[in-house]
């Protein structure tokens, strides 16, 4: 038997995992503890750009990046990212200014020194599932998630363009659904895993997230889910924080939790509940979690 | 987008032997779809990688190329049915003879290229070129042509530039 | 001394932008041997001509190299300008500084440098190079087509009314192809069973054509005139010749619920079968994967029944031999299926329309042959999954077609005018339906076609959204078509009963496999290549090969049949003569050098090496030495990379060609 | 009284002449073998075995440039090689068998044309010879009118003495220059006993006789029992010191190249292949013949001088055990 | 361990051993020609040194007489089969002396349509090994004196011959220094192989030795000494050279029989068969050919499988 390795990562929390999202900040941490994997914040990281900087400034948004995976550089290990959006803008970014002669070269000015973008940046759902590896997770799974009926809600940024992030399958991924089933709980099929939440235009024109989120909750309710599980900030303000203005919009009914990924993960995982977060949320889980007996 | 072809202090050459079936066309496709390589590449065309016969690939490292790609159909795709199939043993072995006498691999490139792959053309080529342009000349060949037996050795400088001219 | 003239070509600015020709043609003037040079706005057109012939008779040239582009595109025009003005064709040679050079390098100091290289190799070759007379062969005269579909039966038939013998090979057990699969035919709504089953009776009856139905092309050997195909007659388990096609085997079948493929599996047939009722021939063929005598050995009612006795369970695959002049490739196209591909596969399915696991969501195959009379439904339009009447129909246009994400950039080319016809089937068929079609443009360039896709959308009421589905889903009964309209920029949902996807055309499948049997190049999408895009659209770049219909590219009906005449009339045009003269690009050995070693046998992929004796004057053989048939030999010089003293050399490519050309860099 | 010179003043003298800028060139070690090559010092010089390769190639290169021509503006432009730059050269430490070649070969590059480029470098050589102390079952020297001690060829000549020092005898005035020059490392004196000197165990061959029966048995089945089996090579040419057959080359393209000058051997095959195909030599008996045709009989025939100085090289190379010194002895038996 | 001692000491080959051979041989090649069976025998014939021997073509039961077999008795004979040598056999059946390394070869030229086996007679030869190229004089077979392919030997036995002369004496392991030789130069950093081989080449005076003993160089018109074009340089110097050992074994890759001959003849020491085993070692473990006693129909390098490694084609 060859001993294991432990495997380190450099982290990349970006800024809502510093504020609106704290609980995926603290859980993904909990989570990487459970698991004996090395997590070390990247220092003093900056703004990714996500998400409306590449459609002002390309070039500042490239540059934004680049900025960071060079000091990413100085941190062990590949480079573990949480929030869907930070990911999709680096990887975005990598790819851009590995294709493109050009942009490169303007990028290297405006960080005045070379694009040292080859940093491999990962997501936290591919860590689990490729490189920890469902087996292992399987394995230490201490607080099985039973008879918990989970809407994976993946967004649109996590695996979109499919040249770009080469997560999972772009248009029906399952890389949620493999590691809820290695934990015991059971995915629901339905409709809405990949459609938009409204993503940024919660300040600016919330009325069309009421409407985008609306078709979100109406279909995991329809596909009789207790929840929905999600991967990014964005999505998560969308569906929680507005939850009860679309409710009331609506004139519906949901009272769905939103879980970040890693709080279930970790607490299929025996880290105790009162270290996820779940307390900083709007739509209030425990009494989910309570009744399916998992706290 | 295309990379800006410009001149860089050492320019490789790097000569090509390619069948004409599919290689050939496939260079022609890079250059009906506009693809960019550098200009660094001199194609010599033949109907098969078959006919290619090592003494070639010995003969252009001889007369100062810095690099060799041997480029055909790919297996199964011959216009003359084995023709690279043959081509394929001839090199695998001609290969480990080059390596034994301490000829640096890395600059003698095999490839299939079928017509419809204008791109993967490019790639080669720009790949080699750009490899070889890194390991700087083929000097080992050159030097070669250089030396005599002692006997024979002389150092005027009209003969060096003679010399010179040669290589 | 060598008298060489250069002629360098500006191709109007494709070649002058980038490479400075004036300086090619002053460098070439300066290479020994070159006696003439020049440079020329448009070498190809006949002044260019012209000036090619003026200098090879004013400057008595032995040789001439055109650069220009390739030879691909223009080496006969200038062999046979150089032949007129009385010089051999095979001492002009032409230097690609067009694809190989002003194409792909933008500096011009560079480009310009490399052009003069290009040029001074290829004049090296010329100074080196022989004069070569064409070599006749024989010419069979008798036409392979490979599939019977509209393509191959058209081709077929124009053939075989010209005089010629005609064999044509088809995998399936019945010749028809899609085009017997089809209800109505755009953009005369005419049966398309009423116009092609008396194509496929006169196939059958013609007295020059042979059909070898559920038949495969095992091999390809030989040469343009001179094919030897093998074909395998697949072991059909009823012998043609005894059964009379009364189809009681059929009706006393007991296993009959069997998905029908010429229905896309929504009719049944029975283990032993015709594909449809029309099927030439007429003879049923055993499904063995699914009869109880081959799988369980007890049954046998077939047989039984069988007065003629025709049926015979121990049939197995035999291999016919022929001698062939000409081939023509009609194997046609399938539909791209949505469905989830292998990893790593360069095209994609659609996740976001279910990955093909919701059942009311079908291809326009399966449309035709529920719009079909003698379909499943008789004709009727009922959905799959309960047998209902859709009264909300959607129709997608452009699944996998014209969309590079998926791996596929090309437009289908048929399916804006099927998807009219679909509407219009569809609300000739169900009056209080609502049809839908998402679009990204209407293509109807055609005789009398967007008359015909006008009629769809202002008269049979179909609503045209501009716009493409983003996501599709079961919910309850129905399919949710969630999609915007892009004229009006508003996201649109359809709660549809049912969805029909005009998805791509792609190659029939195991294209690529016979393009390599037959020595045929094929593009990516494994579609087979023409010799020239536009000049040579049903040669392929090997001589005596023609394509016909969908196999080359998507096509319609009328074009297919088109094509499939043009071959037709290339094979008679073939066909014409006795002999054809053909490259002498062939190997030849030097009998005085030869030891005889038949290492050159050994690799010759022809077979052409023969071993031949030398005899003294009196008749003593003095050696044996190799032999090289020129009717035989295809020209790849494998001999002679392998013969150790080179005393076997491929005319046209010679060691000293090759090695003046070298001695250059 | 002869000029001593000490083994160590030998190698100092070597040293010194190496100074000067002279080309030096003696017996080295070079691998398994000791060939002449140019010493960089006097440690260099190893004494007291047979060289492989003969001296010959200090002043007939094994190949060597005659002129290089090349286009330039579009002139074709021809450079001849500078003779003038030939290095003044001393060869040291030649065995008699090796010593004794130039002077052989003198008169066939002077005769009806002057080779320039042989002549020039004899004319700036300096042949310093050795008597030879060791000898095999090759040798055969003492049969062909040579000896271990013959200081023909040589411009000063060295005898080995017991006392590890060697006697100096100036043969000609290039050697009496040589000597002078660097007085300083030659003493007069007594000389101490010479060192026993070779003693080849070959009969003296009646080479006047030999040529005598040449002249008559141009066919002779002699020639094809003993030349049958031999292979055609040129291995004993090459490293011969009397063969001096050369062939001419151009090598490059029409727009730059050279003309080069290389040892060429009469066994080949090709030696005689005329254009049109014919072979006057078809079969390699008959090569073989013109070999010994031509070191005992056509050579003296036109310059009085055999063509073979004994020195059993091409015996201990041939691939099939060619044998010369056995032939001559069948030759002069079947000669009487 | 004793006997293993002493054995290694003597390098265990007795002269009696020679000795019977070469009566044996001598005893069938008389009978062959007496019977009328052949017309000539090739075979050794003893030189006058004593550490040479002779190839002979003999035809009289007389010469048959004389025929040996030494350590000296290095020469491949099977050359003389071959055009390169025509002229010097007489019409009919020949018989000919092989020793196992001997007998590839002539098995090489039958599958090449050089000679047929129904022309030949085969006197096989138990062989214990002979000389190497710097032998000592005294005509002894030693561990210092025998041939380096020889330590390696594994055709001691002849195969498929008409006779067979001699009984194997037993034969002590050597420690195989070619292997080692070749081990170590593929050991080193290719700029250092580069350089190794360049002094070696650099050496070659082309007197063309190594092609002329060969018995798979029977060429009418060898490309070296073609000069319309010419492929490689004829002129003695190290460009050339090179040019000429490297297609000299590319001509021989898939052919060679492994006599080492060109090894033997060279007068400048070049190790030129490492040139010919690293090409053996490549085919064997690419194809898994090997050079064998009996005929075999296409070379590694006239036939093909599809699935033939091309890992080095992108």
């Amino acid at each position: 038997m060859t001993p294991k390795k432990r495997l380190n990562y450099s982290y990349y929390p970006g800024c809502s995992l510093h504020a609106s999202g704290r609980e995926y900040d603290i859980s993904t941490r909990a989570l990487f503890k459970a698991l004996g994997l090395g997590l070390k914040e990247v220092p003093d990281w900056f703004c990714c750009g996500a998400t409306p900087a590449h459609n002002v400034d390309e070039l500042l948004s490239l540059s934004l990046c680049a900025k960071n995976l060079k000091m990413a550089e100085e941190v062990e290990g590949d480079l573990a990212v949480a929030c869907a959006a930070c990911f999709s803008r680096l990887k975005h970014a990598q790819h851009k200014i590995t294709h493109d002669e050009t942009r490169r070269r303007q990028v290297e000015t405006a960080i005045d020194g070379p694009a040292d973008v080859k940093k491999p940046v990962k997501h936290i759902l591919e860590i689990l599932a490729r490189e920890v590896g469902l087996a292992k997770l399987e394995e230490n799974v201490k607080k099985p998630l039973l008879g918990l009926k989970v809407a994976c809600y993946y967004g649109c940024l996590l695996t979109r363009p499919p040249e770009v992030p080469e997560l999972d399958d772009c248009e029906d991924p399952s890389i949620m659904e493999d590691i809820l089933r290695a934990l015991g709980a059971e995915p629901v099929q339905w409709s809405h895993r990949m459609e938009c939440c409204g993503a940024n235009f919660t300040l600016s024109r919330p009325g069309v997230v009421m409407k985008l989120s609306n078709a979100i909750l109406d279909s995991a309710q329809f596909a009789k889910a207790d929840c929905i599980m999600v991967a990014c900030p964005l999505c998560h303000g969308n569906l929680d924080i507005r939850q009860e203005s679309i409710e009331n919009k609506n004139q519906a009914s949901y009272e769905l939790p939103i879980f970040y990924f890693t709080q279930l993960v970790a607490l299929a995982l025996g880290v105790p509940s009162t270290d996820l977060g779940f307390d900083s949320v709007i739509i209030d889980p425990r009494p989910l979690l309570r009744e399916k007996q998992l706290i | 987008m295309h990379a800006e072809q410009v001149k860089h202090d050492f320019e490789p050459k790097v000569v090509a032997f390619v069948c004409t079936w599919c290689t050939y066309a496939g260079a022609d496709l890079a250059g009906t779809s506009r693809m960019q390589y550098p200009p660094n590449v001199r194609v010599l065309k033949f109907p098969c990688t078959g006919r290619i016969d090592p003494v070639f690939i010995l003969r252009a490292f001889q007369k100062g190329a810095d690099g060799v790609l041997v480029s055909g159909c790919h297996p199964g795709d011959c216009h003359y049915m084995a023709g690279n199939f043959h081509a394929r043993r001839r090199f695998a072995a001609f290969r480990a003879l080059l390596d034994f006498v301490g000829v640096d691999l890395n600059r003698l490139q095999f490839s299939w290229v079928s017509a419809a792959e204008g791109g993967k053309w490019v790639e080669v080529v720009t790949e080699l070129t750009e490899r070889v342009r890194g390991m700087g000349p083929m000097k080992e060949f050159k030097e070669l042509e250089l030396e005599e037996q002692w006997s024979a050795s002389l150092s005027t400088p009209e003969l060096k530039a003679a010399y010179d001219s040669i290589t | 001394m060598s008298r060489i003239g250069v002629f360098v070509c500006h191709c109007g600015e494709n070649i002058s932008r980038t490479v400075d020709v004036e300086q090619v043609a002053a460098a070439a003037g300066n290479i020994p041997g070159v006696a003439f040079s020049c440079d020329y706005k448009y070498m190809c057109s006949d002044p260019g001509q012209n000036l090619l012939k003026k200098a090879i008779a004013e400057h008595n040239l032995t040789g001439v190299v055109v650069a220009a582009c390739s030879p691909r595109m223009h080496e006969k025009t200038f062999r046979k300008a150089a032949g007129a003005a009385g010089l051999n064709p095979y001492v002009c040679e032409m230097a690609n500084i067009r694809e190989h050079c002003s194409w792909v390098h933008e500096n011009r100091e560079m480009a310009t440098a490399k052009a003069s290289d290009i040029v001074h190799l290829m004049v090296e070759r010329v100074k080196k190079g022989k004069s070569l007379a064409p070599i006749t062969v024989p010419v069979t005269k008798k036409a392979l087509v490979i599939g019977g579909g509209i393509a191959g039966i058209q081709a077929a038939l124009d053939i075989a009314d010209a005089g010629h013998q005609v064999l044509v090979v088809e995998r399936e057990p019945s010749i028809g192809g899609h085009m017997a699969q089809l209800s109505e035919t755009f953009p005369t709504l005419d049966c398309s069973q009423c116009i092609m089953t008396p194509k496929m009776v006169d196939v059958a009856n013609h007295p020059n054509i042979t059909l070898y139905s559920y038949s495969e092309i095992e091999k390809v050997e030989g040469y343009i005139g001179n094919f030897q195909v093998t074909v395998r007659k697949k072991a059909r388990s009823v012998d043609e010749s005894k059964c009379t096609g009364c189809g009681v085997c059929i009706a006393k079948c007991p296993k009959k619920k069997i998905p029908n493929e010429f229905d896309q599996g929504h009719g049944m047939r029975s283990a032993i079968y015709v594909p449809f009722p029309q099927a030439v021939p007429n003879t049923p063929v055993i499904d063995r994967e699914n009869c109880t005598m081959f799988q369980s050995g007890k049954c046998g009612v077939c047989a039984k029944v069988c007065g003629p006795g025709a049926v015979d369970y121990q049939q197995e695959d035999t291999l016919t031999v022929e001698s062939i002049g000409a081939i023509v490739v009609a194997t046609g196209f399938k539909l791209y299926s949505i469905d989830r591909k292998p990893e790593g596969s360069m095209i994609q399915g659609y996740g976001e329309f279910g990955y093909g696991t919701i059942p009311d969501i079908v291809d326009g195959m399966t449309f035709e042959r529920l719009a079909s009379a003698s379909g499943p439904t008789g004709g009727k339009i009922l959905r799959p999954s309960d047998g209902k009447e859709p009264k909300q129909i959607v129709f997608i246009q452009c699944v996998g077609s014209r969309a590079r994400e998926k791996g596929i950039s090309y437009c289908s080319k048929i399916c804006c005018m099927y998807t009219a016809k679909h509407t219009m089937l569809y609300h000739h068929k169900v009056h209080d339906g609502q049809a839908y079609v998402f679009f990204m443009d209407a293509r109807t360039p055609g005789k009398g076609y967007d008359e015909f896709w006008r009629r769809a959308v202002e008269e049979e009421e179909a609503v045209y959204i501009r716009g493409m589905v983003s996501r599709m889903y079961q919910k309850g009964d129905k399919i949710i078509v969630m999609g915007s309209d892009t004229l009006v920029g508003v996201q649109v949902e359809i709660e549809a009963d049912m969805v029909v996807l005009a998805t791509a055309v792609q190659p029939q499948e195991g294209a690529d496999l016979l393009a390599q049997k037959l020595g045929i190049s094929y593009d990516k999408y494994n579609f087979y290549s023409e010799a020239h895009a536009k000049l040579k659209p049903v040669e392929c770049a090997t001589a005596g090969i023609y394509l016909a219909g969908a196999c080359q590219g998507p096509k319609d009906i009328p074009d297919t049949v088109s094509q499939a005449s043009a071959a037709a009339a290339k094979v008679m045009t073939l066909f014409a003569k006795d002999q054809l003269e053909r490259d002498p690009v062939v190997a030849k050995v030097n009998e005085k050098y030869c030891v005889g070693c038949f290492a050159c046998k050994k690799v010759c992929p022809y077979g052409a090496i023969e071993e031949k004796e030398i005899k003294d004057r009196q008749g003593n053989v003095v050696k044996v030495i190799a032999y090289v048939n020129p009717g035989v030999c295809g020209g790849c010089g494998t001999c002679q990379a392998t013969c150790p003293s080179k005393t076997v050399e491929l005319d046209g490519y010679t060691d000293e060609q090759i090695m003046a050309m070298i001695e250059t860099l | 009284m002869p000029q001593i010179i000490t083994e160590a003043n030998l190698r100092s003298l070597i040293d010194s002449l190496v100074k000067e800028s002279k080309l030096v060139v003696g017996p080295k070690e070079a691998g398994s073998m000791v060939l002449y090559q140019p010493l960089s010092n006097g440690a260099d010089l190893k004494l007291g075995a047979l060289p492989r390769r003969s001296s010959k190639e200090l002043f007939f290169p094994i190949c060597e440039d005659i002129l290089t021509f090349g286009k330039e503006d579009g002139v074709t432009k021809v450079k001849d090689v500078d003779r003038a730059s030939f290095p003044d050269a001393v060869l040291i430490g030649a065995l008699p068998c090796d010593a004794g070649s130039p002077s052989i070969l003198d008169a066939v590059f002077s005769w009806d044309y002057n080779d320039d480029f042989y002549l020039e470098r004899r004319k700036k050589s300096t042949i310093v010879g050795i008597a030879c102390t060791s000898c095999d079952d090759a040798c055969f020297c003492t049969a062909v009118g040579y000896a271990p001690d013959s200081p023909a060829g040589s411009d000063l000549f060295l005898t080995p003495l017991k006392d590890g020092s060697y006697a100096c005898n100036a043969v000609t005035e290039k050697g009496e220059k040589l000597v002078s020059a660097h007085g300083s490392l030659f003493k007069e004196g007594a000389a101490a006993d010479a060192a026993p000197l070779a003693a080849p165990d070959t009969a003296k061959l009646d080479l006047a006789k030999i040529k005598e029966w040449l002249n008559t048995h141009f066919e002779d089945p002699l020639w094809q029992s003993i030349a049958d089996v031999c292979l055609g090579c040129g291995a004993c040419a090459f490293i011969c010191p009397a063969c001096h057959c050369f062939d001419i080359n151009d090598e490059g393209t029409p727009d730059h190249g050279t003309r080069r000058k290389h040892w060429d051997a009469c066994g080949f095959g090709k030696f005689t292949n005329h254009a049109s195909g014919h072979n006057p030599r078809d079969i390699q008996n008959k090569r073989y013949r013109n070999r010994i045709m031509h070191k005992f009989k056509y050579y003296d025939d036109k310059f009085g001088k055999t063509l073979c100085t004994g020195c059993g090289r091409c015996i201990r190379a041939c691939p099939v055990g060619i044998d010369i010194g056995d032939i001559l002895n069948k030759i002069n038996v079947q000669a009487g | 361990m004793n006997a293993k001692a002493q054995k290694a000491k003597g390098c265990g080959i007795e002269p009696a051993y020679y000795d019977a051979v070469t009566q044996a041989i001598r005893s069938e090649a008389v009978k062959v020609l007496k019977e009328g069976a052949v017309s000539a025998v090739i075979g050794y014939l003893p030189g006058r040194r004593k550490s040479a021997a002779v190839p002979a073509v003999v035809t009289t039961e007389e010469e048959a007489g004389r025929l040996i077999f030494s350590p000296a008795c290095v020469n491949n004979l099977s050359l003389y089969l071959t055009k390169a040598k025509k002229g010097i056999l007489p019409g009919g059946k020949i018989g000919i002396v092989a020793k196992g390394c001997d007998l590839r070869a002539l098995a090489g030229l039958m599958g090449e349509s050089q000679i047929k086996r129904d022309d030949l007679f085969i006197i096989g030869i138990n062989c214990a090994g002979v000389q190497g190229a710097v032998a000592a004089g005294n005509g002894q077979l030693t561990e210092a004196s025998i041939a380096k392919k020889c330590r390696e030997c594994t055709a001691h036995t002849p195969e498929g011959v008409d006779f067979v002369a001699g009984t194997l004496p037993h034969l002590d392991g050597l420690t195989p220094l070619e292997a080692e030789e070749l081990a170590r130069i593929e050991a080193m950093p290719q700029a250092e192989r580069w350089a190794y081989w360049k002094e070696q080449f650099s050496r070659c005076i082309r007197c063309m030795a190594c092609r002329q003993v060969c018995p798979f160089c029977y060429c009418e018109q060898c490309l070296c000494d073609k000069n319309r074009p010419q492929a490689v340089e004829s002129s003695p110097r190290p460009a050339g050279n090179t040019a000429w050992h490297i297609v000299r074994a590319m001509h021989l890759a898939g052919r060679c029989a492994g006599c080492a001959e060109c090894e033997r003849s060279c007068p400048m020491d070049i190790p030129l068969n490492l040139l010919n085993r690293r090409m053996a070692q490549e085919l064997k473990e690419l194809y898994d050919y090997e050079a064998s006693m009996a005929p075999q129909e296409k070379g590694p390098l006239n036939q093909y499988k599809e699935d033939d490694d091309q890992s080095f084609i992108k």
